[in-house]
């Protein structure tokens, strides 16, 4: 751990890192949602996983290393590959190109345009933050871990006890004599 | 617990035992329902022979009962009656118990309809006794929505949903339009509290600005308008009471229809009066779309509830220009019709039921000669027919003779119009209603139509034409009770603050001719206390001009108890 | 003042009679006739008690009650008691109780035979109640009772459907007429602020232009109350019709007590009317004489021959208080009112001796077989006309001789009416001595009439007693007791002889034209008539007597113009209704929401994406709002 | 100029209204998933520089539910559009619109 922190120690180094991996993040985002030469979903999945490695490049970036790992894991790992696993069950075929729903696109133009244009200026709106004091965010993953156990104990159980609601849920769909 | 709680808690706590009674015990419900209503009817009574010698507390009311519910609010149950809704207390209970008698028509699901014919009649009581804005609209709602069910249920005649649903809508857009007025004056008044006589209080130390006044006035007249079916917002009336069963059509032409006049005095008035003086010019002429136009509509009339509907609406329009008149005699009148007028339309609607029952149909052109076979209800109907168009020994014709002494002074022209509505239209359309319903040969179709022979038939028919005649005969019962307090509001609405008796400034203008050189000024009779020369300002039309003049009333005619003069 | 209760008790029996026949004894006919009978009677003995305990003029003038008063409203509820009063009782207790006891016998066999006495009693203490008003609101009070009571009166049989209409007539007729009197009242109220008489009377004599350039106005609004009441000129329609009642009703109400008291009233508020109010009253009774009589001449219905003659003399009366001859108008009517019960009984016992025929053209020669009536007819006959000795020559001829006295001052008032009263005199006798010979001479002219036989005892004996008062009646002192009254001086009490002769001595030129007038209808009528057995007067008149048979069409006139207007005002009204009110304001805004309805259906297109998108419009409209400005 | 909060921010804006994009105008419902995920990803993104502009640590631990949340509901969402696809042989929004009023 400490050698990341002195690699990244050095000034310069971060911020050309940051734009690099927001650059990264943001084409790749594009690319998942819109991309100009195929409409296969399995591309859209390949895509969010590279999206999701740079974000963990970033989550480094901020010294979030416990959860840049998770993220490449769990997320990476399990959730795309679900993807991934459901695209190949469904064989969905390359979609074919349908009329170009102008009001679709239209309409999303619009709406995200309005929104994008508002958290901006809100944002410019913003004062400067202070500056970056140095992260004092003593062992990383210890103190995640002793923050999780002691303060966030409950919603810790919550959850484990959702994933189980979920996998019950999933189990009882995908039964063969679905009514 | 003051006697205003028992009354009208008795129907409502029947109400719930009711439902604990199996549906079969006809007899039984009967029964209960029955006298419930007569308890409340009883107390009520005793309420209004005691009113005299009740305690009074500050404000002026009696029988006092106030327990505190939402503070932060300034909601709290405070029920308490004066002049203004003591007598409306009375004739609503005794309407109630017979209208509660009259239930013996209904044939199938006794039980739901008993229930809510009490949930009315509390409703209805609870609405006239309570002095908090917010109970005074939530029984009043308490009492329209039995309505709508029992027309929609029991309702007779082919257009009856389309009626059922008309009076609903209607009735709940003007509750509304009153509601958000109601709201307006408590936002407006930040007096902070739904209690009326602390509302009063206030309003009158710090009155509402004229902005607040010229908007909140028109919602609660529009509003209460509608709830009494006034001029152009009337269509739902007689159609409403022509598919009505007969007890409900009784309680609500009746009693219900009251709660938007009694709102108006109550509240309107006192609390809103810049902007009252300046709208009964528009009432007073709307009130006579009520007499003359709703009066040639009754004419037409082919069928006898429409007929007996339309009346009850053109008689609305009389307590309407007592109201405009905004002078003590005036709204006296307003207030005396506003009972009498709940005794004749029970009357009434309980008479055409029964005729309704038994001929099974109420086509005017079908019926004929009823005089003959149905002795005691045809003299009934006949009573009605003449109470309805005014006939002395009546309590109508007190109301309606103070009303157009009242409005005299202040409307000529229209209370000139008005009298031709209620003595020449009236009488027209009632006597024709008589000569083809009871005079005239007995068609034979109707020649085994059984009388009313029963006591307990004929107990409810009796009770209402008893009290038309006890308040017809000795009218001072009433107006003693209702002057003060009518006094009070009326000061409140001219904005004097000059009690009654002293030198009084009030509008007054005639249409007299131009040439008129203007009579002398005060001449002193023989009599010695008063003479009333006032000089006439000419103007143009009555109308247009309001020349104010000066009358000095330096004291009231003693011609009180029994003078001699020779 | 002795026996103060006395009063409130002639008042309140008759009432308690009604009162209690409805409630308890409707079953028993003899008992709630015997009530009825009994409450009018014993007011008749109370009155005379009462008036020779205390004299024509009581000592205490008014009794009354405050019955209602809010703020500067008082309405009281008091007797008047003075000579006109007292008269007036007199003459309703009077003639009513021998209508009431004729009645027992008349209406013997009628299944609504208590019904019938209840309304005579109810009828009785209204008229009672106008005698003894003290103030404008009770007369008023009383007013519409009488009305009510003649209208169920009239429509006593109401499955005969002309009699249920003639009821509704007569109501709506007399309902105009308080109509324009209650509009009086608010008037005079309005400016002087009382309604007490007495006050009244002060304050006007106080300044006479106390009401203003309002008065003529007031004046003649009140006249018209007497207008719808005593059926004058415009509304006189309803008076022949409510002949369907029975005819002991005809007798008390539309001769005797009820019509008459239009003119009672015109005497007793004679101070609110100024001298053009007192011109037009004085045209419109003249005019009203002249028209009834016209019309009278070409009538067949015995009962409706003398409803016309009423109608005519009621015009007198109503021309006297014209021309402010108030003691002659009283006069006037206390004698009509014996001779014309009379005349009204007797013809009721020739109907029941015909079983209920009452065209004229249909009875003859009864002279024989119904001697009683026949004379106390003939009694009637002549004093109606005025014939030297009976009552109507002297009340008569008192009028015309104040017409006489007016045209020396005001000759185009005076005059004209003179001559007009005498015109009258002359048809009156004209007709009624047609309908005596065709009823009592020449030959039957049907079957039933030929075994007609005499009514019985109860019946003649109130004949037979109305008869001797419309003998002697003229010579009672009755005028000089009004004299008191409105002329002020104390009455004269002039011998027998003297008072024969009176009329001759103060105004002979009236006196004799009156009786040569008399002398030439009769001839007239009796070379017409004598042995006639079909009317030859539509030969000789032609298209006059057709106008005359159809009462001048103007109950066509009516309909045609005032019920057919109000019936399309109404059809207009009716139509606004339904259309424009229920139509436009219901129709709109059921429209309205069923509209708006279908227009938010389509926004439902179930695509995934529409919702998305209006979600996220929706959250950018918030957070333009949040954060954005 | 080094990097702040708000350059952090920005990226997780856009990359939020990416996502909000790919709802909208893409009609295959996996891919709409996908967008949805990246909203989520953007979301966290946000939290974390948060979390390292203010150092405190709660961003990250709530980032830590987000992605356990993220999972499950994945998982449920995507049985649901197997057994969708299985009923309707299609995955396309446009074919699926029965739930309309």
């Amino acid at each position: 751990m400490e050698a990341i922190n002195n690699l990244l120690g050095g000034s310069m180094v971060p911020d050309v890192l940051f734009y690099v991996f927001a650059a990264l993040t943001l084409l790749c985002g594009v690319l998942v949602v819109a991309n100009p030469f195929s409409r296969s979903p399995v591309t859209s999945a390949m895509f969010l996983v590279l999206t999701i490695i740079s974000m963990a490049g970033l989550f480094v970036l901020l010294h979030a290393f416990f959860l840049a790992a998770v993220q490449i894991i769990v997320y990476a790992g399990a959730v795309i590959v679900l993807f991934l696993f459901v695209i190949m069950l469904l064989d969905l075929k390359e979609e074919q190109r349908r009329k170009i729903k102008l009001f679709g696109i239209v309409t999303g133009l619009i709406s995200v345009g309005a929104i994008v244009t508002i958290s901006l200026k809100a944002l410019g709106a913003m004062p400067p933050g202070a500056e970056a004091t140095a992260p004092q965010l003593e062992g990383g993953t210890a103190a995640l871990g002793k923050l999780l156990f002691t303060q966030y104990v409950l919603p810790f159980e919550v959850v484990s006890v959702l994933l189980l609601v979920a996998m019950v849920g999933v189990i009882l769909l995908s039964k063969k004599d679905l009514k | 617990m003051s006697m205003l709680t028992y009354i009208l808690g008795w129907p409502l706590v029947v109400a719930l035992a009711l439902v604990f009674v199996p549906r079969n015990y006809r007899v039984i419900i009967r029964g209960i329902a029955v006298l419930a209503t007569l308890i409340s009817a009883v107390l009520a009574v005793k309420m209004f022979c005691a009113y005299g010698h009740a305690p009074i507390d500050a404000d002026g009311y009696r029988f006092v009962q106030q327990v505190p519910w939402v503070e932060s609010l300034g909601i709290s149950y405070h029920v308490g009656v004066d002049g203004l809704n003591v007598g409306l207390i009375l004739m609503g209970a005794i309407v109630a118990f017979a209208a509660a008698c009259c239930a013996w028509e209904i044939k199938e699901r006794e039980k739901e309809f008993y229930i809510l014919l009490l949930v009315m009649s509390g409703g209805i009581l609870g609405a006239f006794a309570s002095l908090d804005l917010f109970f005074f609209y939530f029984l009043h709602e308490l009492a329209l929505v039995p309505t709508f069910i029992m027309i929609g249920v029991w309702g007779r005649g082919e257009r009856k949903n389309y009626a059922t649903f008309q009076i609903t809508l209607y009735l709940s857009l003007g509750a509304l339009i009153a509601l958000i007025g109601l709201i307006a004056l408590y936002v407006q008044s930040g007096a902070n509290t739904f209690d009326i006589p602390k509302l009063t209080e206030y309003i009158r130390q710090q009155p509402l600005s004229a902005h607040a006044q010229n908007f909140i006035f028109p919602l609660l007249l529009f509003g209460f308008g509608i709830l009494v079916s006034l001029w152009p917002f009337h269509s739902w009336a007689p159609l409403g009471y022509g598919s009505a069963p007969s007890p409900t059509s009784m309680l609500h032409a009746g009693v219900l229809k009251k709660f938007g006049l009694y709102g108006l005095i109550r509240i309107a008035l006192p609390l809103v009066p810049q902007a009252a003086q300046s709208w009964m010019q528009i009432l007073a002429w709307l009130c006579l779309g009520n007499i003359l136009y709703i009066g040639w509509v009754a004419m037409r009339q082919k069928d006898l509830n429409l007929l007996i509907g339309n009346s009850s609406v053109a008689h609305m329009g009389f307590i309407f220009l007592g109201i405009a008149s905004l002078n003590l005699i005036g709204v006296t009148g307003a207030e005396f019709i506003m009972v009498a007028h709940g005794f004749l339309a029970a009357l009434t609607f309980a008479l055409s039921g029964y005729i309704f029952q038994k001929t099974g149909t109420l086509q005017i052109s079908e019926l004929g000669g009823l005089c003959r076979q149905l002795r005691f209800i045809g003299t009934a109907l006949l009573m009605a027919a003449m109470a309805g168009c005014g006939l002395p020994g009546f309590a109508n014709f007190v109301g309606e003779v103070t009303v157009f002494f009242g409005s005299w002074t202040v409307f000529p022209l229209v209370t000139g119009l008005a009298l031709w509505g209620g003595l020449i239209i009236g009488a027209v359309y009632m006597t024709r209603a008589v000569r083809n319903v009871l005079h005239g040969p007995l068609p034979d179709k109707w020649a085994g139509l059984a009388d009313a022979t029963s006591l307990w038939r004929k107990l409810p028919y009796a009770l209402l034409l008893a009290s038309l005649f006890v308040f017809g005969c000795f009218p001072r019962l009433l107006t003693e009770k209702i002057t003060p307090d009518a006094q009070k509001i009326v000061t409140m609405a001219r904005g004097e603050t000059v009690a009654m008796g002293g030198t009084r400034l009030w509008r007054v203008q005639f249409g007299v001719p131009p040439d008129c050189d203007g009579a002398q000024l005060v001449g002193v009779d023989h009599t010695g206390n008063r003479g009333l020369h006032p000089q006439a300002v000419s103007g143009a039309t009555p109308e247009t001009t309001r020349g104010t003049r000066v009358l000095h009333d330096n004291s009231s005619v003693a011609l009180g108890e029994n003078t001699i003069l020779n | 003042m002795k026996y103060e209760l006395l009063p409130w008790l002639i008042l309140f029996l008759p009432l308690v009679a009604a009162g209690g026949i409805t409630l308890f004894t409707l079953r028993y006919r003899t008992v709630s006739a015997l009530l009825s009978i009994g409450a009018i009677v014993t007011g008749f003995v109370l009155s005379l008690i009462f008036i020779n305990a205390n004299g024509w003029q009581p000592a205490v003038g008014e009794i009354s009650k405050n019955w209602l008063s809010i703020g500067t409203l008082h309405i009281d509820f008091g007797l008047k008691l003075d000579a006109l009063s007292m008269m007036m009782l007199l003459v309703v207790t009077g003639v009513g109780g021998a209508i009431h006891i004729y009645s027992f016998g008349y209406m013997h066999e009628d299944s609504g035979f208590s019904r019938f006495f209840a309304f005579m009693s109810l009828f009785t203490f209204s008229m009672l109640g106008i005698v003894l008003a003290n103030n404008f609101i009770e007369m008023f009070i009383f007013w519409e009772l009488v009305g009510v009571s003649s209208y169920l009166l009239i429509g006593f049989w109401f499955e005969k459907p002309s009699a249920g209409d003639a009821a509704k007539k007569a109501f709506i007729v007399n309902r105009l007429g308080d109509f324009g009197f209650l509009l009086g009242i608010l008037m005079i109220w309005g400016i002087l602020g009382s309604l007490n008489f007495s006050v009244l009377q002060g304050q006007l004599s106080q300044n006479s232009l106390a009401l203003g350039a309002m008065s003529t106005i007031a004046g003649l609004l009140v006249f018209c109350g007497a207008v719808g009441k005593s059926a004058q000129f415009p509304l006189h329609v309803w008076l022949p019709d409510a002949m369907e009642g029975p005819t002991p009703v005809s007798a008390l109400i539309h001769a005797a007590t009820m019509v008459a008291a239009g003119v009672y009233m015109l005497c007793r508020i004679f101070f609110v009317l100024n001298p053009e109010a007192l011109h037009v009253i004085a045209y419109i009774g003249g005019f009203t004489a002249l028209l009834a009589a016209l019309i009278a001449v070409q009538q067949d219905d015995i009962k409706r021959i003398i409803a016309y003659s009423t109608l005519s003399q009621l015009g007198y009366m109503v021309m006297a208080v014209g021309l402010s001859g108030q003691t002659a108008a009283m006069f006037h009517l206390t004698t009509h009112a014996f001779f014309k019960a009379l005349l009204f009984l007797s013809a009721g016992s020739v109907i029941i001796a015909l079983h209920h025929e009452q065209n004229i053209w249909k009875m003859g020669s009864l002279k024989q077989k119904m001697p009683v009536t026949f004379w106390t007819f003939l009694v009637g006959a002549l004093a109606l006309s005025g014939m030297w000795p009976f009552s109507g020559f002297f009340s008569k001829d008192s009028i015309l001789a104040q017409a006489l006295e007016q045209g020396h001052q005001l000759p185009w008032l005076g005059y004209p009416l003179f001559i007009t009263g005498v015109l009258v005199a002359g048809l009156t006798t004209f007709y009624i001595f047609r309908l005596f010979f065709v009823v009592f001479f020449g030959k039957e002219k049907s079957e039933i009439a030929s075994h007609a036989h005499e009514s019985p005892a109860v019946m003649t004996l109130p004949l037979v007693v109305l008869a001797i008062f419309s003998f002697i009646g003229g010579y009672l002192g009755i005028a000089g007791v009004y004299h008191g009254l409105f002329a002020g001086e104390t009455e004269k009490s002039a011998g027998l002889a003297a008072a024969l002769f009176e009329p001759f001595i103060n105004s002979p030129l009236a006196a004799a034209l009156g009786l040569c007038v008399v002398a030439i209808g009769f001839f007239a009528a009796f070379s017409l008539y004598a042995k006639a057995d079909k009317d030859p007067l539509p030969v000789i008149l032609g298209p006059l007597a057709t106008a005359m048979k159809n009462k001048f069409y103007f109950d066509e006139l009516y309909e045609a113009t005032v019920i057919r207007l109000h019936d399309f005002i109404a059809a207009v009204m009716d139509w606004i209704d339904r259309w424009l009110v229920e139509g436009l304001c219901i129709g709109l805004v059921r429209g309205g929401t069923d509209l708006t309805g279908r227009a938010l259906r389509l926004v439902q297109t179930g695509n995934l994406q529409t919702y998305a998108f209006l979600f996220v419009l929706g959250v950018a409209v918030v957070m333009y709002f949040v954060l954005g400005k | 100029m080094n990097v702040g909060l708000e350059h952090y921010l920005t990226v997780s804006f856009l990359l939020f209204a990416l996502g909000l994009l790919g709802v909208i105008m893409r009609r295959n419902l996996l891919v709409i998933y996908m967008s949805l995920e990246l909203m989520l990803n953007a979301a966290n993104l946000a939290l974390v520089s948060f979390s390292r502009f203010n150092n405190k640590l709660d961003g990250q631990v709530l980032v830590f539910f987000i992605i356990t949340v993220a999972a499950a509901e994945v998982a449920v969402g995507l049985a649901l559009i197997v057994a969708l696809y299985r009923k309707r042989q299609s995955a396309h929004v446009e074919d699926l619109t029965s739930m309309k009023l």
